[in-house]
């Protein structure tokens, strides 16, 4: 199984979440996260004082999917959460070993 | 009045009394009325300074309200609208409002242009009339800007800040006076025998007008209906909500008690007092209903709902708080909770995006609440009303849609998509308003 | 009273010279008197209109202090209970409250039953006696709500929003009227000599006793007390909870100094001015004591236990803010501190859940301020003040009793385990009060 | 003061012609006169009783302000520090201010020392005076807190409580006392023709001065000021501190107008009702000029600053509220709110770490208002204006100066760089202002 | 060793926590999620409009651990975070090949 | 690839920001954590009843990285984000297998 996490500009939360499930995936986890990279937060003005915000709001998605999915997903992704400007963020994959659904005790694909 | 009436009468008695004994009738007389005299104008003015700083602690109610009820990435916004707005309405209603309203209007559509033209009376001084005019000044005053806060909660969250304190500056230095003019200036619709006491249609209607016509022009906030589903956008801070109606409750008391006018007889201070019975009965009724119909037509509460129906309840006795019995100010209030909680989804059918309610609440309550005069003050005719309610409302709308159209065309009155997504605070300000409760989010 | 009665007597004087030399007595003493019976008669009823808006207001410090001091998951049920509970007041209050606790008691234990049966002067005529009804009933109105907002903050988190909207109705209907009948609708307390003032026991105590038998028959928070151990949930905003207590004391001058009942006089309106000033006083000295001996007993201090310290301090001062000196002010004040300082913990250990402190705050030191009269008040008696509490306490805590356990076996009162976890916003309200904030909470 | 002439006098005419004719003039002319000294006693008490609790809601105001300005992680000490300082404030003012302020000065530069001296009229009497003398300590001890509140904010963020606490002790029980008595306690000033009517420099100048050397001595805000650079410390609650800005302005209007000291005739409640309208387009004044000056200066507007300047609007027109006509008030108003938008970043060049803005509020546009009062008032001179900052600025910085030095060098002023860093809430008082809207944040 | 994570129900975390440090798992590192999956939120009602919840509150646990705890962490994880209903989350396991404590350097297992 | 998560100590995040940039590490997603460990937080007291405070605040950073770069940004951060206080926090590494910017579909090392 594969491990990919998504960070992803936040308003593009719903596009990415309904192409997921068209692919049959069942479930994801949300977290709310600030980016640092190459789209830098406007630099803003607080009682007179100038201040570069260096982070970004963004989500990051896990998903925990079959091997298989792993180019559709990946490729579900880029294309919901793309907008073709900077800050768009990335996809990340990595090995999954184990997965067990806690309220059944299912192991491996079962389990997602 | 009829108690002055007595007074002075009473006066008058002990006048030619003395007359008959001695030559200080003159003197006597003018000592007694004096006292008189000098105390009723003290209560009358005193009247208008209570009522004035409730009314305006208002402003601070509306700020709650529409701070509470946006989501957070727009209430730095809402803060700073309702403060300058409040700011820009005492100005301009000082620099021509308040003449425009109440000065040579005598039965006509105006009053006169005047730049600064309005006065004080001299330190030391007062009046030569029954009450001091810089307390019915500020008295006025704090009614137009209740005016401008209903408009600012229905654009919110999509309303460039500027264009909004532009059509500010017109509601309350031009379309509020005139308007106002017609009936509390003594214009024609005081003639015509028109009837709204405290403004449940020259404060709230008018509001509701102008903000009704604000919200279709500008059109809803991106996402808030998409093929055919309304997706709500929560309030972000309830108890802020819950709070700001409180403080609105509150200044009620001076919105509708001081508008009595007087309050150095036993009538006029009986009279108030009633008033306060009733616009705290009518709110009361107000969120009773909300809470017994949304149970009934949902079989769940809802806090922002009961907020409305108080609010409601409060604009529906507006126009009348006086003759009502406190049965008849519980059922006037409760028909404005009925009214909320059927109205909110109306607009949100006809994609008419209103963020905090206001248009019903202030609108169509305003309008029930105007109409309804007619069932417990004999003074009042249902053709008369209607009238009113007509010539306010045409007016209102079409001068604030000319308003609303020469900014969006000139200046432009929303803000992008992006900057929408963003947040106002972040893309009109750069201040938000809690930027370490909302970790990770525009 | 004094005043008055030096004023008429000086009126008769005149009357009386004034009848050797002349006929016209009478049209000089009346006019004479109806000046003064006219001006006192608008201070009386203004001070009720003053002090009624400060007391209604309190129902927004309530709110916002509970708000505070609960956990985020259930703010808007709290913010939804106040609302509908000072509602509920202000109907019920209208509808059979005021009767049965001031018409036709003399000596008894209950007023006249009727619908419906209380009205407000005609418009324009006030009344025949020294204020408006209509001013009085709006300020005897406030402190019903003010019973039923104290019971609220003690079962908040668990008890679900109608079985308290019905104990609230039959609490502002039947239990806070006919017992205050009992004292203040000069009923057979009254003959007894027992001393209330404002209500240290009249209200506070009878909201504190309501509030204890809820929570004994409701049970604590799950979580709240495990194997021994008493688990803190922690206050979800502690500005909020200190809005709330600014808001309650300054509700309190409205309380406490309007209680005087009359403002006419020079006697009248400079003690209510002693009443402010020691009212302000015992606030200030609840919050010091509470410094002081939490930094001794803990070694750091706490906000909470600040606030509950100066509420006490007021419920403590409130049987008798008249007769005590500056200095005795600060003490029972102080005193009322105390006990907060060690009755919130007892209450733990006795697993009796009162979410924010409103036992210790309204009940006990209701108890001690309503014992405290007999320092400074001569007319009081210890035995009289024990009668009242014992009476006061036994009426309430039977018949809360019985309404709690009717509603518990009926529609039941406690929301279920998950409901509890998940939070009443969601589960009973489907409101979260702060949506953005606790992203990821339940 | 005119007015009471007249009054009187007219009652001597009255006296005399009777006199010709009865021997009943004594007792006409006592009734007459006592039921007008009466009337004046009572309109005078309760403008200090309304004034006041207006004024005693400023507490809730500052706290709130400061609450909203402050990091998260520092509210509860804020809300702590607030509600401790406005009870200290109170007791100190009873236990030996008033008298310091107000007893025997005549002329010189402090009145009597005396525990507890001052007492209040016997229940049921009232003073011989023209008004309650508890009312009028109820309304001096307001001021005396406000003061304290300006320097709470200033010196947020990283100083002890206890330190604080006793701060205040020495503040508001002799610092404010003894240079209040030199203008409003007859003394020196007063005789030297300064003129402060409500406090711009007695009461604001005062804190701010305290305010900006609490703030020199305890340093900046670790990681505020690095290499040259302002780091912002972003406000947590915006919200609340717009909450707090409009509870300000509501008190200002007992602030300022019941500084007025009597209301018991037609020139003094028409003087105190120019004060209202005059205090409120001073505000308004305030905040369009931060509006325009930061569209101008930056391209963006800040809200943080628009409350400033309504501040400092208030602050301005504080030491003469009476005499401007209204388009001068506003332009006093302005100047405030263009000395907040330059005050504000040039004190973060001269590294002067003030948190919420009070140096630019209070202490300048406290001086620039007691400056502008030559403008208006014929009889303020700019030597004597001056002479008067100067004395109450050297007083306030020395003395407080001895007094910050004495605390660093005994019990220490700051907290460690880790408590700092930890947040104040979590390491002086142990309770987290939001618990859980800052999960994973200190 | 193993990276070990598991999304629970909030409430459930004490319990959780207890039963691993049972295991003498050292430490934990803790992050509130939303997840979405089989569990569907209930649907509201906001001011007369209906919507659906479909992000539902978790709690994410993220624990180091050394391989040979895998099989006994991730059955405590199971029993203590059970309660047999929807939406009791999952555990996920994942390689993990380098630990370092930040305070001393250490390395490996020593480090967790 | 590698995958790096650091927990840290928050008012540490700037200088940790700073070094890492300093190796030209392009960007960097910060998630806000509770942490459980050897620091225990201290026991409070909150109306009379004292309890003991189990979670402790941190920073998670999680950094996608070149191979190569591993030790140097393991030792990057160690640096810039000890204290030699209990507490300061752990590195761990994982392998990532792919990564991808959303923006331009760029994969691997050039994603990052
Ligand atoms: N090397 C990295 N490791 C972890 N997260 C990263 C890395 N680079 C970027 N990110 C995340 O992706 C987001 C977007 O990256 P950024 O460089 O701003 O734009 P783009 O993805 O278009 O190149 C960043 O805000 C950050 O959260
Ligand atoms: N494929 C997945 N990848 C990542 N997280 C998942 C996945 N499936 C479920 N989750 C997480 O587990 C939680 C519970 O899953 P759910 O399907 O609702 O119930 P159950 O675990 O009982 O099947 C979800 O809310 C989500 O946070
Ligand atoms: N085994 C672990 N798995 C995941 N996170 C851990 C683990 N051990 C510690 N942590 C995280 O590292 C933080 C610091 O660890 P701690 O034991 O308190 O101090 P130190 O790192 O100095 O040993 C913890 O608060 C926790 O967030």
């Amino acid at each position: 199984m594969k491990f990919v996490m998504a960070i992803i500009k936040p308003f593009k939360l719903d596009e990415v979440r309904n192409s997921l499930s068209a692919l049959g995936v069942q479930g994801l986890t949300v977290t709310e996260v600030k980016g640092y990279g190459r789209q830098k937060g406007q630099s803003e003005i607080y009682r007179g004082a100038e201040y570069a915000v260096h982070f970004v709001p963004k989500l990051k998605l896990e998903i925990a999917i079959d091997s298989a999915q792993e180019t559709q997903v990946v490729e579900a992704i880029r294309e919901a959460a793309g907008t073709g400007q900077i800050g768009d963020g990335k996809v990340f994959v990595m090995d999954l070993q184990q997965a067990m659904r806690i309220r059944t005790g299912e192991t491996g694909a079962e389990a997602l | 009045m009829k108690y002055s009436l007595n007074k002075s009468a009473s006066v008058v008695a002990l006048a030619t009394s003395l007359t008959l004994i001695s030559g200080t009738s003159f003197a006597q007389d003018a000592t007694l009325a004096s006292v008189a005299k000098e105390t009723s104008y003290v209560f009358n003015t005193l009247l208008f300074l209570i009522g004035g700083f409730l009314v305006m602690f208002m402003a601070a109610g509306f700020a709650m309200l529409e701070a509470g009820l946006v989501r957070s990435k727009n209430v730095s916004m809402q803060c700073l609208k309702n403060i300058s707005l409040y700011s820009i309405a005492g100005i301009m209603y000082y620099w021509i409002g308040y003449n425009l309203m109440y000065t040579g209007v005598d039965g006509g559509v105006m009053g006169s242009f005047s730049l600064f033209g309005y006065g004080f009376d001299e330190v030391g001084k007062g009046s030569t009339g029954s009450y001091s005019t810089a307390s019915d000044w500020f008295f006025q005053m704090a009614f137009v800007a209740a005016t401008a806060s209903i408009v600012s909660g229905t654009v919110a969250e999509r309303l460039k800040i500027w264009p909004f304190l532009i059509f500010t500056v017109f509601l309350t230095g031009i379309i509020y006076p005139i308007s106002g003019s017609w009936h509390w200036g003594a214009g024609f619709l005081k003639e015509a025998g028109f009837n709204d006491f405290a403004g449940s249609t020259i404060v709230h209607s008018v509001g509701g007008w102008a903000a009704l016509v604000g919200a279709i022009i500008l059109g809803a906030r991106k996402g808030k209906y998409v093929d055919g589903r309304v997706v709500p956008m929560l309030a972000s801070n309830i108890p802020l909500a819950t709070l700001g109606t409180f403080i609105l409750w509150l200044g009620w008391f001076g919105f509708n008690g001081a508008s009595q006018l007087a309050m150095g007889t036993i009538g006029d201070v009986s009279d108030i007092s009633r008033i306060f019975a009733n616009t705290n009965l009518a709110a009361a009724g107000g969120v009773v209903a909300t809470l017994v119909l949304m149970q009934i037509m949902y079989g769940k509460l809802d806090v922002t709902m009961a907020l409305n129906g108080a609010l409601a309840g409060l604009v529906s006795i507006t126009a009348e708080p006086l003759t009502p019995g406190p049965l008849a100010a519980i059922l006037i209030g409760s028909a404005g909770g009925v009214i909320v909680v059927f109205a909110v989804p109306l607009l949100d059918k006809l994609k008419i995006d209103d963020v905090v309610g206001a248009i019903p609440v202030h609108l169509f309550a305003g309008i029930w609440g105007t109409i309804a005069v007619v069932f417990t003050n004999s003074g009042a005719t249902l053709s008369a009303q209607l009238y009113g309610i007509a010539c306010y409302g045409v007016f209102t709308v079409v001068f604030s849609a000319i308003v609303w159209l020469a900014l969006k065309y000139t200046i432009g009155i929303r803000v992008s998509e992006e900057e929408e997504a963003l947040g106002l605070d972040r893309s009109e300000i750069g201040v938000e308003a809690y930027p370490e409760f909302t970790f990770g989010r525009g």
